[in-house]
């Protein structure tokens, strides 16, 4: 009856729980940069061909430039979008802003942070304390000025944003939806309140009591939808299972650099083939290494 | 990406840069650094492992209090920066602290700088329709009104299009954007105190205009001259720019023995290498 | 510089960290209900004579009612204070708000929040989503009204509160300040940030490592003073600690009900002491025994 | 405080209560109690043991999630409430679900319950100088406004001070107030749809004026009358109020073995007892 998704189990597949994500929709990312970010849900978005969405975050990475890549996007509402000063610009964003193919309607972490917390406590604005003499303003014509009671300030107002979907992935979870979150959590804990619904892939699905005893971070009540998809979120890192794929992420970005049929080779291979086969093709195992050694770890990022 | 150091004797622009910005850190601050900037992120950490001991360290994209790195990762967002911190900040509870005004230093870069410290990493050109689309500029343009004080850097002075008249977009707010001071526009935060490039280190007026107070021993005036957009004021006082120390190099080399900092730099850049000597050293 | 506390050792004797509160103060409690109150800290309040303090919280017990026995207070705005149905209302707290030897300006656990967070996220107000209708707002002439930019609608908006000090117990800490503590938090992690300081009590000062490993809820930076005191929230419960001491209670509501000499003679024997004296007089090892098994555990309730 | 439970075949005033007040929830509803209610407490597991098994059950002071407690203790902020709960949500994230409407039900009780279900638990009297100081509202004043629907239940009916015509002051809102409607208030929240009262069960009509629907069979219509300060509606369906089945009683039992439940009620109610039969009861 509330917004709470109380069925007791939310196991589908990861066919079904994007399914869940219509044409269009407004999807909250979860994990932030290049760590824990929801590939295998971004990858089934493009084979199921998902258009026009509206994506909202703070600062992330191939997620957001691979389903640009797919022309899956129609507005970008994160407040970065790259690869930092290791692999540069966002090859396909960079591209399709340029040529107005999407509309990057760039936001700031503070600013999207409180639109969630509005949704969260069921308020129709807040206000924040910054923006003002900024130029993000004028890319938010939606952002409205409010008179403080008290002091007379004017402020900045911003109007909730609750995604109709987040799409996370976790390292562990439960067949209820209780999902385990090593920190940074980034924005995942408000996405999970402020959404409609939580769909969720985990790299291993376990029994409850393991979970709890992990930490739910997380609770089965916000989740739609949980799906086991081991590597669910590589090329990313998702710690403690894997690092950050190095050379996978310089391959996309070649090929998203180059475009036309390099990229479609790319998706193609990595993409189309679904997830079984990727696996196959990733050699992700090296990625557990890390632990092994500091220089093993080190080797990783060379 | 790795490179051998050069000996503590001698050492490479990279590594003075890095060293040059810690030193903007006072002790006892509360000092953060966004993602996608290696060159403050391991100034930070050779800060607290030098002069600044009692400094208040929080990580970047981890939002960490006072880790120390297993080493520098290339990602902001990875488990070496922060594997044995005792305290990681929820991402609200940083940006709280941020807007609250408890944060006393924050560094920022951008794609273009204009003369009262304003930033633009959003894009060059049209922002509705963008020559070059950059990544974006994350939590800047709330925090950058509300920390106490900015270090600004750039590692593309010399390219003479990043310190401009004008910014195209202005994302991060420096001393006074269009729509008034800082005082007018009712934020407590300072803006910028120092801004550093390859090429030497800025100062600001109580205008909040930048002023140029040092060189880096292998750079004339005219270098900054004609790479500098906007009026360039000067008063050099050689000493805001002096040697690195032994301890300060050694930092540097044990916090980023994969040289993720040199990612920041044009490869030209790297080649710069000086020894304890004053003026200008050979690029031999 | 910051509102931060970054001294590396912040321990100190409980005199000098309760002298860190000064008359007229500010002051949040943490814990709630009649579990994890910083009882030590109330007690040492009382034995230095702290006046006119000016408490703020959610739902509290014996530890408000003991420093309005003490005359310890002048303005009591916490969403409750009583015993519940167990042992009835709340004899000091009653008697000085009927007399009008406090000002009883009650507030709502949502209102409070709401002025916390607009502390912490240095806004000059926020609006909340209800007390229009109710006569809370009668109490809180400080509240105002505002009207939101996208919906015209009217809200009652709150001003920030950042309360001088929050004492808080935990049943660990370090020498630094990190405590931890287990759910529920109740508003403790927002008094931390929001407040201008901590001041804390814990059962048991250990290493970092331990602390840790435990997980840090209230972080060192937060903390001015931290002082060892076992059995620090008795007579309320500090699990895994101790339970709740139900005979202990009624014998203080028996002496506050009856106030005069009675009242004196409970203040003589468990508070002008001293915390020694006190852990001699009150057997509380006793109420550890709640995890030798249910039937045990229910005693200490009959 | 422990007092032998009355066999299955027959049953206690406040067991029926507490089974009354189950009843109330819907299964696959969001429900929530207060602090310092131990009747609904009580009920909010016999409804999940018993009828109401998908219902979402979030412990009343430590907002554990669905948790099976050891037993009921007098205090609610207490371990043996939630020891094995799986999730408890942060103080925020429960009261930000009710603030925003994510929560169907809450049950609420006060000193004084006017005809509209408003409640009073602040202060009889003066509340600027009160005759009696109660403890407060916690988070009432706030989430009765936005949680969807309210069970009201008071075990004070007979006192002839609890239902009054007007409460001294509204701490928590029914269905109107002097400042208006829901509707007019802007609150998506729908107000009380039942009070139960150890004399029977009210429901409230289209105006928000409550109506009594059934009676405890040892209770005639003049009792109520004579106990309830406002006008009395009456549509009377004694199924409304039927009997406790086994399961229910054993759920009562097995939950409360401290009988914490009964601490609400005045002692000459605790006496009263039924037996499988229409009509009232003996009061042996």
């Amino acid at each position: 009856m509330s917004g709470f998704h109380l069925a007791p189990d939310k196991r589908t597949s990861l066919a079904d729980a994007v399914a869940l994500v219509h044409d269009g929709a407004q999807v909250a990312l979860g994990g932030g940069l290049c760590a824990r970010l929801p590939m295998a849900l971004v990858r089934e978005l493009i084979r199921q061909g998902r258009r026009d969405l509206h994506l909202v975050g703070s600062a992330h990475s191939i997620d957001v430039d691979l389903l640009i890549a797919a022309g899956a996007v129609k507005v970008c509402e994160e407040s970065y979008v790259g690869f930092e000063q290791d692999l540069g610009l966002a090859p396909a964003f960079r591209r399709a802003a340029e040529h107005g193919d999407i509309e990057a309607r760039e936001s700031c972490c503070v600013t999207i942070l409180t639109q969630l917390r509005a949704a969260e406590a069921g308020v129709p604005f807040l206000p924040v304390r910054g923006v003002k003499g900024t130029d993000i303003r004028r890319l938010h014509p939606e952002y409205g000025a409010v008179t403080c009671p008290f002091t007379g300030e004017e402020l900045v107002a911003v109007p909730p944003l609750s995604p109709d979907v987040a799409l996370i992935h976790a390292p562990l979870g439960d067949r209820h939806g209780n999902l385990h979150l090593d920190q940074p959590y980034v924005l995942d804990e408000r996405f999970a309140a402020a959404s409609r619904m939580v769909v969720a892939t985990v790299d291993r699905l376990a029994g409850t009591a393991e979970v709890a005893d992990a930490g739910v971070v997380i609770p089965a009540h916000s989740v739609a939808a949980v799906t086991e998809v081991p590597f669910g979120a590589h090329p990313s890192s998702c710690y403690p299972g894997y690092a950050y794929d190095r050379p996978h992420l310089a391959t996309y970005i070649a090929a998203a650099t180059k475009g036309g049929a390099e990229l479609a080779d790319y998706l193609k291979r990595f993409v189309r083939a679904g997830e079984e086969l990727y696996r196959k093709e990733i050699d992700a195992e090296r990625l557990s290494s890390w632990s092994e050694s500091t220089d093993a770890w080190k080797e990783l990022f060379r | 990406m790795t490179r051998a150091s050069a000996p503590s004797e001698s050492w490479t622009l990279d590594e003075w840069f890095v060293v040059a910005l810690a030193r903007t850190i006072r002790d006892r601050e509360v000092v953060f650094h966004g993602f996608g900037s290696p060159c403050a992120q391991v100034a930070m950490h050779v800060a607290r492992q030098t002069h600044a001991r009692e400094m208040m360290l929080i990580e970047g994209a981890t939002y960490a209090v006072n880790p120390d790195p297993v080493f520098v990762p290339p990602t902001s967002n990875d488990l070496a920066l922060h594997q044995d911190a005792t305290y990681r900040m929820r991402f609200e509870e940083f940006f709280d602290a941020a807007a609250r005004g408890a944060v006393d230093r924050m560094f920022l870069s951008g794609g273009q700088i204009d003369a009262y410290g304003n930033t633009n990493v959003t894009a060059i050109g049209d922002p509705t329709k963008p020559k070059v689309k950059l990544g974006g500029g994350g939590g800047g343009c709330n925090i950058s009104a509300t920390i106490r004080t900015l270090t600004l850097w750039t590692t593309r002075h010399r390219s003479g299009r990043t310190l401009v008249q004008d910014v195209d977009f202005l994302t991060d707010l420096g001393h006074r954007s269009r729509e008034g001071t800082r005082a007018e526009l009712g934020y407590t935060g300072r803006g910028p105190d120092w801004m550093l490039t390859e090429l030497g280190l800025f100062d600001f007026e109580a205008d909040g205009h930048a002023r140029l107070r040092a060189l880096f021993p292998d750079v004339q005036a005219e270098d900054v001259e004609k790479s500098t957009g906007f009026e360039l004021r000067v008063a050099l006082d050689r000493s805001l720019l002096h040697e690195p120390s032994g301890s300060e190099l050694a930092a540097v080399r044990h916090l980023d023995p994969l040289g993720v900092r040199r990612a920041e730099f044009a490869p030209a850049e790297l080649e710069r290498t000086f020894a304890h000597q004053h003026g200008p050293a050979c690029a031999c």
